[in-house]
């Protein structure tokens, strides 16, 4: 068991590497397909992206871009919970087109953390980053649920931000209502 | 189903949805549905922020959590040696020989689940069994007889014998 | 069903709220979200943030996130700049913390001096 | 209000409850419920094993009581007035529920089955918690080590481990939070002295508890018992509530500043929490799987927290230490082992139950005075003492006196007291068996040499009862039992082999019968013994033909019948049908 106690903690990780690669927009592609016994995650933002050779040491923990510690953890834990749970890691990037990092889990597998607090993730990546626009897809078997900030940002315009206390409680009750609705794991 | 993960948390809210009340929860889960489905801990796993496998590997761990569906009436002879040696042997067999199942099992009626239990401290009056939650002690072959047939009354009567 | 025309009311009353006082951003709250944050329970610490300024209504205070900023050791990290006055640093932040340090320092305006880390 | 009758109800508490509820429930449908109090007194050794009750001031005394004849007492006797004479124990005196035998001397066991459980007064009136008044008003944390230092206390759970030094090292341990907890785990066959006091007298645990919290600096206690005690559970839970109450647990008690409050755990089925440090993994929601030592609790304990944890018994000596002084209790018992202890005697014995005696009493004190002698007045074999994890103790040592050194040095153990009389009709190697047989199941799997090593020797044990013993089987389980001891992290490990090493010691020639000759000395081991039929006394009845379970008897009515020892199971059941005694085992 790595150090992150559920998968949405590791989304999270994943996220603010966009956060730092100064993305804009922030894709989330959730499926927990209960017939092919998979939960399948992806995250793809349009950062700075990274080159080839970058690209093929991104899953050593020794390799990092930050300058405030000499080590990068957030993707090796990834790869290594997908993997022990039966299921795979992969990252895809190109310099200036972003990147995208997709992992599977086996869905039923008994070591398999549970998606946990996504309602959680999903509201600290939201509010949190106000220049970042999100469009999170969620399925469960045949149900899905759909969310995308910049049609709230249509609506509220420049002047009102995300983290309004009764923005903040909107977003909130939206993302527990549609994750009840499509009855994933996660919890509401 | 529904009301079976109902019932799951709520026992997790009175406890608190943490990795410290985990034995707490599990017991009181098994106590109040008979025994722990997969789904109840997935359920548990999930909002206790823990995998499956360390819920599992916890439950697995303590005898009186079953993994199983068990019979209507649970019966739990105490197989220690206080009981053994007044005479736990022939009791043993007349329980297996009554009920025709043997321990561990249940019945595929769905009436009986013949268990044993380690020392639950009536030795004074041994040999002892429990079935659910009453204590009979100074048993004989016989009086298991008589015991089991008062519980077997007890379906077809409706009351008590 | 939360909708869109639900928001635009939202959005409506924080305006009219933002002409009444008419209150800029007063504070300033940020939460380090590293991967060694975010261990340490960073996301349950700023949920909680949101929640305590939800309910004590506090509309002027604007929460955002930083990456790790070198430690660790303290995690969860919580950085509160109110108005013009220096930034203040604080470890070890979990969610029972929470409530007393926004009524001390976002509210109060007096930094809570027990759970300061020295940068 | 005035009661004008009181009705106390005794007996194993397990066995008691259904009847004290179907009398209340009785009692109020009568409309008496304000003029009968009903209270629920344990009773202690349980001579004739039947629930009692007396009613006073009548004086009357029932027994064998069922709920449903216990209805109609409230009737007849407590609305009409008529006793029921034919439940009435017939001697009109009311002698005492339970008559302490001569050699017996009551501490830990002063209140149980006197005071009703679930009155806060009851104990009061018998001073309780004036211990812990006195400590926290009058004494300093050193003042009460050092009363605990003079009464030479040791663990009552079964390690003997002095208690002012374990107390001293948690009290020295540095922490801003410590934890107090008491070990009511007792899943010693065999015992069960615990769950007596904890049902019968809750308040002595709870007061040793706090003020073993005043001495090392806790403020948080927890009570782990296990689920096989419902009824010790739910008394506990009345005593912490009423003791919150009353303002002796919980914030500023006696007004002093010290807060200390409780809080029961269950187990859930465990032997192996019963080891300290398996006990804390259970709390803190793990698999009960001991620690390595050190650290030992004193410095880091539950959630690494510096912790003290001491047995039921030993906290319930300690309010009295401090009234009546450490040198009271160390006039009392032997030169190393002070004190009194319980002890829970079973198996072929007269008397079973629970006693409470000095150490340093003999063995054969405890089997004849106490005990009243072996049952049908069999010749005795052997005592196992400490349980499972404890050793026997033949003929040779009746004289040895019962203390920690004692029982130590013959291979045995204290355990918590369990106490089992084993007759000539009990055989050795069967026992070992059993007794592998329960160590091995509740083995928590964490170290190879228990895991496996207690599966090996029961596989030995097993095929010599069965019949397939070879030589060299003993050497191999001395030399197994050796490496066991040696390779495991508790107590469990460390202890799985003694039954069977100190039986091999103390009855090899048993062993030695069921490998070589093939035979069972004590005739139990079913491969080993044949039920014959002896044709000169057979009167041809069929009895035993009718009740065999396996048919394996024939024979025509009025001629001797025959076993054909290939079908027969030896259950002894055409043994105990015979009504001339025509069956023998050899």
């Amino acid at each position: 068991m790595t150090v992150f106690r559920d998968l949405s903690q590791h989304i999270l990780d994943i996220a603010e590497n966009s956060v730092t690669a100064s993305a804009t927009l922030l894709h989330i592609d959730i499926d927990e397909n209960p017939v092919d016994d998979q939960l399948s995650i992806a995250i793809g933002d349009d950062g700075r992206g990274m080159d080839a050779d970058m690209l093929r040491h991104i899953a050593d923990p020794w390799v990092t871009t930050r300058t405030t510690r000499k080590v990068g953890l957030g993707i090796p834990f990834l790869k290594q919970t997908a993997e022990m749970c039966g299921g795979t890691f992969e990252i895809t990037s190109a310099l200036g087109q972003g990147t995208t990092t997709r992992a599977t889990l086996q869905l039923s597998h008994i070591d398999r953390p549970p998606l946990g607090d996504l309602n959680g993730t999903l509201l600290c990546i939201i509010v949190g980053n106000p220049m970042i626009d999100l469009v999170y897809q969620h399925k469960v078997a045949d149900r899905t649920f759909v969310l995308d900030t910049r049609e709230f940002r249509e609506i509220l315009g420049p002047e009102v931000s995300l983290s309004d206390p009764e923005v903040f409680a909107f977003v909130r009750g939206t993302i527990g209502e549609g994750l009840a609705s499509i009855g994933s794991e996660a919890l509401p | 189903m529904e009301d079976v993960l109902a019932t799951t948390d709520g026992i997790i809210d009175v406890h608190g949805a943490d990795q410290e009340a985990l034995v707490e929860i599990l017991r009181e889960v098994n106590e109040v549905s008979g025994h722990l489905s997969r789904e109840q801990m997935q359920r548990i796993a999930s909002r206790l922020s823990l995998p499956l496998s360390k819920v599992y590997s916890v439950a697995s761990f303590y005898s009186l959590i079953s993994l199983e569906p068990l019979g209507k009436h649970v019966v739990r002879f105490c197989q220690d040696a206080p009981c053994h040696v007044v005479g736990g042997q022939q009791v043993w067999e007349a329980l297996e020989h009554e009920l025709g199942i043997p321990f561990g099992a249940t019945s595929l009626d769905g009436e009986w689940s013949l268990l044993t239990t380690s020392c639950i401290g009536a030795c004074a009056v041994g040999p002892v069994m429990m079935v659910d939650s009453d204590i009979h002690g100074n048993l004989d072959p016989q009086k298991v007889r008589e015991i089991i047939a008062r519980y077997r009354g007890e379906e077809r009567s409706g009351g008590i014998v | 069903m939360k909708s869109l025309e639900e928001l635009q009311k939202i959005k409506e009353r924080a305006l009219q709220r933002r002409k009444l006082s008419g209150e800029g951003s007063r504070a300033r709250v940020v939460v380090a979200m590293g991967t060694c944050g975010i261990a340490a329970g960073a996301r349950d610490t700023m949920t909680a943030i949101l929640s305590e300024l939800e309910s004590r209504s506090i509309t002027d205070v604007v929460v955002t996130q930083t990456g790790c900023i070198g430690l660790c050791e303290f995690e969860p990290i919580v950085q509160i700049q109110v108005g013009e006055s220096d930034m203040v640093t604080y470890g070890k932040i979990d969610v029972g913390r929470v409530p007393e340090l926004i009524d001390g320092h976002v509210v109060g305006g007096v930094p809570v001096a027990k759970w300061q880390v020295r940068k | 209000m005035a009661y004008r009758a009181h009705v106390i109800i005794s007996g194993d508490p397990q066995q008691a409850q259904p009847v004290t509820v179907a009398l209340l429930d009785e009692i109020g449908l009568l409309g008496l419920s304000n003029e009968i109090e009903v209270l629920a007194a344990t009773d202690l050794t349980v001579a004739t094993p039947s629930i009692e009750a007396i009613v006073y001031p009548d004086g009357v005394h029932y027994r064998d009581l069922t709920p449903d004849n216990a209805r109609l007492v409230a009737t007849e006797h407590l609305l009409k007035g008529r006793p029921v004479q034919n439940l009435m124990v017939q001697e009109q005196a009311v002698e005492p529920l339970d008559e302490p035998s001569t050699k017996e001397v009551r501490v830990v066991l002063r209140n149980v089955g006197v005071i009703n459980p679930e009155s806060i007064d009851d104990y009061i009136a018998q001073d309780g918690y004036a211990a812990l008044g006195k400590v926290l008003t009058e004494m300093t944390p050193d003042g009460v080590l050092a009363e605990l230092k003079t009464s030479a206390l040791r663990g009552r759970g079964g390690a003997g481990f002095p208690a002012w030094m374990k107390w001293t090292f948690a009290r020295n341990a540095p922490g801003d939070q410590k934890y107090v907890v008491c070990n009511g785990d007792e899943g010693d066959p065999g015992a069960f002295m615990n769950r007596r006091v904890l049902e019968g007298d809750p308040h002595s645990v709870l007061e040793g508890m706090a003020i073993a919290a005043y001495v090392i600096g806790a403020t948080q206690g927890y009570l782990y018992v296990r689920a096989e005690y419902p009824i010790a559970i739910r008394t506990l839970r009345v005593a912490i509530e009423q003791a919150r109450e009353y303002g002796l647990l919980g914030k500023d008690i006696f007004g002093t500043g010290f807060c200390f409050d409780l809080e029961v755990r269950m187990g859930a089925g465990a032997f192996v929490c019963g080891e300290e440090t398996a006990l804390m993994e259970s709390v803190q929601g793990n698999r009960g799987q001991p620690r390595t030592r050190p650290p030992f609790p004193a410095t880091s304990g539950l959630w690494g927290k510096p912790t003290n944890i001491n047995n039921v018994e030993t906290y319930a000596n300690v309010p009295q230490i401090l009234l009546n002084g450490g040198a009271w209790f160390a006039a009392m018992g032997t030169e190393k082992s002070k004190g009194t202890k319980t002890f829970a005697i079973a198996g072929k014995v007269k008397r079973t139950g629970l006693i409470e005696v000095p150490l340093g009493i003999t063995v054969r004190e405890i089997v004849y005075d106490v005990g009243g002698g072996v049952l049908n007045d069999k010749a005795f074999k052997a005592v196992q003492t400490g349980g499972p994890l404890g050793g026997c103790i033949p003929e040779k040592h009746l004289d040895m006196p019962v203390d920690y050194e004692s029982l130590a040095s013959v291979g045995s153990a204290m355990g918590s007291g369990g106490f089992i009389v084993m007759d000539e009709e009990t055989c050795m190697v069967d026992m070992a068996r059993f007794f592998m047989e329960f160590a091995q199941e509740e083995s928590c799997g964490k170290c190879v040499p228990c895991r496996v090593g207690t599966r090996k020797m029961l596989d030995i044990l097993e095929a010599i009862c069965a019949g397939k013993g070879k030589p060299g089987d003993i050497e191999a389980l001395e030399t197994l039992g050796r490496s066991v001891k040696i390779g495991s992290l508790c107590g469990l490990g460390q202890g799985a082999p003694n039954p069977v090493l100190s039986m091999i010691e103390n009855f090899r020639e048993e062993y030695e019968a069921h490998i070589y000759d093939k035979r069972c000395p004590a005739k139990v081991c079913r491969a080993l013994i044949e039920y014959k039929i002896d044709p000169e006394t057979c009167i041809g009845c069929t009895r035993c033909a009718r009740n065999c379970p396996v048919n394996a008897i024939t024979g025509i009515a009025r001629q001797p019948h025959v076993i054909d020892p290939e079908i027969c199971i030896r259950c002894g059941i055409c043994a105990q049908v015979c009504p001339v005694n025509a069956v023998s085992v050899e």
